[in-house]
């Protein structure tokens, strides 16, 4: 299994981008990672993938099946992204390399870390696609990633995704560029693929409502903290915390029939202009003097946790 | 702007301050005539009087140099000067216009690719008797097309951009985007395909000089105090060294110039370093 | 045919048609006489005007440039002033010797570009890539014709390993290689650090996009994706300069064989122009130009080979 | 009802794709099929619809940037496609546009005041401070703000500069191409309010374009559901949230739903 234990990214000029995650993904786990812009969700995905771009720096530990793997072990990082976690990302249309058919893609990792023989890589590549349900999926094989529509792209980058057997697939923001109605097939498959292999699914997203029906589990993050996580249905039902709550009620829905939406203020700050405590002070509506500059701990709520100072304070 | 300029930057233009300042210097003063001889002093060694020694009729090598790079940034600003001007000119009306505007300026821009810079030099010189001028109007002539195709792909990028619309959207003539908006967000590309351009200019003088088709005696020139070493190679191998050095130090220091000026306008690497 | 094939070569041709009466304009209509320029001004008239009549020049413009093309379609390029012998004869003469020189000249290049720009890319940003930078950027500030008089200085004079100029003819064909050696290296060097160059950069561009990031994300080895995702795909703009640098190895030939006194087609051209052979030198400006917009020509071509978006859009 | 502010009469428009064969005729995609809609004053329209249901292109043609190549569009009763450029010139006071992208819709060379006044430039005035302070203002940015460069503000802030762009010359119709879609969810609230405000203070019909049905169910009056350059179906929001006429828009509310009660 892969678990993060105290897990932060360090930004080139010291700030931190991910602040002390700990986490743990079980075989078949659908965890939703939901949060804005600067919220850390992205850079806590790459580090489990050991992808950090270059000038940031990792710290904590990333453990898969109880070992843990070294920030600068590069070829340990490869063996784990070859084997036992993959990633798909935002924009399928930009994720395929243009210049090679889909099936050469699929059966590429098959033949180089599976060993396959060029016939057997692409019988298997043929299953995945099926796997996947892509329409015609033996046409597929033989086509450019420009004749596919986007969501056959997302198809295809999963049918990749999946052809090492993963334990883990990480999946940011994979309906982000998608039409609603992809969008939808594309979640189900998601779910129905995790089900199917016992496989962790961590999924990324902005989306709630997206993330409401695609995993059991959720972690919302906000600048760089994990603020509450819990069951995904509790949680969007119930927040605790300030910070889901508002964001639950600035999000317009469709049974908002007020012509005014309640809003945060204030606007998603820069990783430099945080607070050194609480990330979303300054923000909150129910801010208490020691939020700036204390560090509210994950503490337990009725529907799972949140690290708010709020909790304390009422118990 | 806090961030500190690049060191390609910083070399570039000292390398280009040192050849423009000697360049300028040389309109007003030389250590010597750069065509005064004085064969009795023939291939003197470099000295107090004479810093990098004599030639083969007594000339100072100093001031020929600096007479030289006074031609050489002339004809390179004079030329660039005017493909870059009439060239960002036709650019910017091709994106602005479109259609067909855009399709004739740009197959004739095509054109300009079959004659390379030196071809189409070598062309002119044979049809009108070789001249520096010929040079410059050759270098001209081939930077306009070049200038018109990285305005226009600059200018249509811009053209695309939603503050464009919005200006379309508040009723601005496409004559006051193209001043208002366009223009200064495509003087960076531009900008820093002159300085390339320039360097090119520089080779192609040098070259076109070396051939006997540039700069005529006694005009001074890198290109032909080489060719005047070439013949002279195993007696006085010093006389070739120094004008190539220069050469080097202008084209060099422009290049670099270029580079990092790319280097700190591409928004892309930008927002890297911010980031 | 398919309709891009047949639109790429309507505009090769056309482009061939436009430029003929460029040279044709430039070396004909404009100067004035060109009895006066070829005989110098120390002619007679009645020397001059048997030149016209010899040349047709009393003919009106359209009827010679007519005659000159229809002419140079069947092979046929006039008489040489100077030599006195058919200009397609000289051209087939020499016409080898500067082949030679520029294909070898270009295979180099792109050999030594090739592996440079890549290996830059490859070590972005560290002491590897500053180096290669450096060395290029020093590369394209190198006068060709300088580095030969450089290379013969410490070759030929210092040395003696290599002749430091002429060509003894193909009958001894280790003894012509010999003396194409040094003129090769000086025509590549500095064509290839300019290639050098945009090699980097494409393979830079395309290590930024998001189908390379799957490709590490699939978890191979940077080596695989550099040559199998990277170089692929940055062989585009590649490419185009190739077509541009075969167009400058070919005009730089003009000036190489001069420094090295080759008998090839450069050096023809300039004695022409010094003899005021106008005949000549309009073939050959007019060959030059033809090689340079058929080598931009199969370019275009290439693009379509390389990329099946453009195969798709285009077939 | 009054007379709409923005009428738009069975519009059709096409684009001719590239030809893929020497002797076979150029493809046509119909981009905008027969699209017809009223718009009042003080009223929001709601375009709802995916990449390539033609909803972009409805919202260049209304703007003027493309011609219909049938139908018309009537602005306060005159049609804005056989204005004579002049006339144009002058109607582009009274319909403004905010467009999707709060980084690339201000010109990053110019102060974000020079960028407000540019309507009014337009318009030949040159007296703009105090219109621009006030256009600010109306915005919940300090007049001050005129001074900075579009870099200086967070891309809610830009939006609202955008916003402060568009209704400086006191519009009749306002068209939001997705204007808060590039926004998180924390700040795209705080730029729907203000939209509203401004339409009550003003009384501005807005033309909302959007592919996010919860967004445009929560702002808009009447709802257009376009795909594939056709209207699916038109009618009163909450008539449509309760009872969809469509299969696609029964998608569209299911994927817009948190899957939570």
């Amino acid at each position: 299994m892969i678990a993060l234990r105290g897990l932060c990214v360090r930004t080139g000029t010291g700030h931190l981008a991910v602040r002390d995650v700990d986490l743990t993904i079980q075989a078949g786990q659908r965890l939703g990672v939901v949060g804005e812009s600067g919220s850390g969700k992205t850079m806590l995905a790459l580090s489990m993938m050991g992808m950090v771009p270059d000038g940031l720096q990792v710290e904590g530990q990333v453990l898969v099946d109880g070992h843990s793997i070294a920030a600068e072990d590069e070829r340990a990082w490869r063996s784990h992204r070859a084997r036992s976690v993959a990633m798909i990302f935002q924009e399928p249309m930009a994720a395929l390399n243009p210049l090679v058919r889909v099936g050469d893609t699929i059966a590429e990792p098959l033949r180089r870390h599976l060993g396959l023989s060029r016939r057997d890589a692409r019988a298997r590549a043929l299953n995945l696609l099926e796997e996947t349900g892509i329409p015609q999926a033996r046409r597929r094989l033989d086509q450019y990633p420009h004749e596919l529509s986007g969501g056959q792209r997302q198809r295809v980058l999963i049918a990749l995704a999946l052809a090492c057997d993963p334990q883990l697939l990480i999946a940011d923001e994979p309906t982000t560029a998608l039409d609603a109605q992809v969008a939808l097939r594309i979640t189900d498959l998601l779910v129905r693929l995790s089900q199917e292999r016992r496989m962790g699914l961590l999924f990324i997203s902005h989306d709630l409502a997206a993330v409401s029906r695609t995993t059991s589990d959720i972690m919302v993050m906000y600048g760089g903290d994990v603020v509450e996580r819990g069951r995904t249905a509790s949680v969007l039902s119930a927040p605790e915390h300030p910070y889901t709550r508002g964001l639950l009620a600035a999000r317009p829905s469709l049974m908002t029939r007020s012509r005014r939406l309640p809003t945060i203020p204030g606007t998603v700050p820069q990783l430099n202009a945080l607070a050194a405590g609480c990330r979303f002070a300054g923000r909150c509506a129910r801010e208490l003097p020691i939020c700036a500059s204390r560090r509210p701990p994950l503490s337990p709520t009725e529907t799972g946790q949140a690290a708010c100072h709020l909790l304390g304070a009422q118990a | 702007m806090t961030a500190r300029l690049p060191a390609n930057i910083l070399i570039g233009a000292v390398l280009v301050a040192l050849v423009a300042g000697a360049a300028v210097l040389s309109a007003v003063w030389t250590p010597y005539p750069y065509a005064a001889i004085d064969v009795a002093n023939k291939f003197a060694a470099p000295s107090a009087t004479h810093w990098l020694g004599t030639d083969q009729l007594g000339r100072d090598l100093v001031s020929q140099l600096m007479a030289a790079a006074g031609n050489s940034m002339t004809v390179a600003v004079v030329a660039v000067g005017i493909g870059c001007s009439v060239g960002t000119v036709l650019g910017l009306l091709a994106a602005a216009r479109g259609g067909w505007v855009e399709e004739i300026i740009m197959r004739l821009s095509d054109l300009g690719f079959a004659f390379p810079a030196l071809l189409f030099a070598i062309m002119l010189a044979a049809a009108f008797g070789p001249s520096l001028s010929m040079v410059v109007i050759a270098i001209a002539f081939i930077n306009i097309p070049t200038f018109a195709r990285v305005s226009r792909a600059a200018a249509n990028q811009i053209w695309r951009r939603e503050y464009v619309f919005a200006a379309r959207a508040a009723g601005m003539s496409s004559f006051a985007i193209s001043r208002d908006h366009v223009l200064p967000n495509i003087a960076a590309p531009v900008i820093v395909q002159a300085t390339i351009e320039f360097a090119v200019a520089i080779l192609v003088e040098a070259a076109l000089s070396y051939l006997g088709l540039g700069a005529q005696p006694p005009a001074p020139s890198w290109g032909r105090m080489l060719a005047e070493a070439q013949t002279l190679m195993y007696l006085a191998p010093q006389l070739a060294i120094w004008p190539g050095m220069c050469i080097v130090t202008a084209v060099l220091g422009f290049g670099l110039l270029g580079d990092g000026l790319r280097d700190i306008s591409d928004p892309r690497l930008a927002r890297q370093r911010s980031a | 045919m398919s309709y891009f094939l047949a639109r790429r070569i309507a505009g090769f041709l056309l482009t061939l048609f436009v430029v003929s009466i460029v040279v044709f304009a430039v070396m004909n209509v404009l100067p004035g006489d060109p009895a006066l320029t070829i005989l110098g001004l120390d002619s007679t008239e009645e020397a001059r005007a048997a030149l016209r009549g010899r040349l047709g020049l009393d003919e009106p413009v359209v009827q010679r440039y007519l005659a000159w093309i229809g002419g140079a379609l069947h092979g046929d390029l006039g008489q040489s002033y100077s030599f006195d012998v058919p200009v397609s004869g000289l051209i087939a003469e020499r016409l080898p010797l500067t082949l030679s020189l520029a294909v070898s000249g270009m295979a180099l290049t792109i050999g030594l570009a090739l592996t440079m720009g890549l290996t830059a890319a490859a070590r972005h940003g560290r002491a590897g890539d500053w180096a290669i930078m450096l060395l290029s950027q020093l590369g394209i500030a190198v006068p060709a014709f300088w580095l030969s008089m450089l290379l013969v200085l410490l070759f030929a004079v210092k040395l003696r390993w290599l002749p430091p100029g002429g060509f003894p003819g193909w009958g001894d064909p280790v003894a012509a290689a010999r003396s194409l050696v040094l003129p090769t290296v000086a025509l590549a060097l500095v064509q290839s650090a300019v290639l050098a160059r945009v090699t980097r950069s494409a393979a830079l561009e395309v290590m930024r996009q998001d189908f390379v990031r799957t490709a590490r994300a699939t978890g191979f080895a940077p080596r695989h994706v550099l040559w199998r995702h990277v170089l692929p795909n940055a062989l585009v703009p590649i490419v185009t300069i190739v077509g541009l640098q075969f167009a400058g190895l070919v005009t730089g030939t003009i000036v190489i064989e001069n420094v090295f006194y080759l008998p090839g087609l450069g050096r023809l051209l300039f004695q022409s122009i010094a003899n005021r052979d106008l005949i000549t030198v309009q073939a050959l400006v007019m060959l030059f130009a033809a090689i340079v917009v058929t080598a931009n020509f199969l370019v275009d071509i290439a693009y379509v080979v390389i990329d099946p978006r453009l195969r798709a859009q285009r077939a | 009802m009054s007379d709409p502010v923005l009428s738009v009469q069975a519009v059709t428009r096409r684009y001719g794709l590239p030809r893929r064969n020497l002797f076979a005729a150029a493809p046509v995609l119909t981009a905008v099929d027969n699209v017809s809609f009223d718009l009042a004053a003080g009223q929001t329209l709601g375009v709802v619809g995916e990449s390539g249901s033609g909803k972009s292109t409805l919202a260049r043609m209304v703007m003027g940037f493309e011609r219909p190549d049938s139908g018309r569009i009537l602005f306060q009763g005159q049609d804005i496609h056989r204005l004579a450029t002049g006339d144009l010139q002058q109607a582009r006071r009274r319909f403004q546009m905010v467009f999707q992208d709060p980084f690339g819709s201000l010109d990053p060379r110019r102060r974000v005041g020079w960028s407000i006044a540019e309507p009014l430039r337009a318009m030949g005035e040159t007296d703009t401070d105090a219109q621009v302070a006030e256009a600010l203002e109306q915005v919940g940015l300090r007049a001050g703000h005129a001074r900075s460069f579009p870099h200086e503000f967070s891309g809610g802030q830009r939006q609202r500069i955008a916003i402060a762009r568009a209704i400086i010359t006191r519009p009749a119709l306002l068209v939001a191409d997705e204007a808060v879609s590039a926004l998180d969810v924390s700040v795209q609230a705080q730029i729907l309010n203000l939209l509203m405000d401004i339409q009550d203070d003003l009384g501005l019909a807005i033309l909302f374009i959007s592919h996010d049905l919860a967004v445009v169910s929560c702002v808009c009056d009447t709802l257009l559901v376009m795909q594939g350059g056709q209207v699916l179906e038109s009618g009163e929001v909450s008539g449509i949230l309760q009872d969809p006429g469509h299969d696609y828009t029964r998608t569209l509310l299911s994927a817009a739903r948190l899957g939570v009660s």
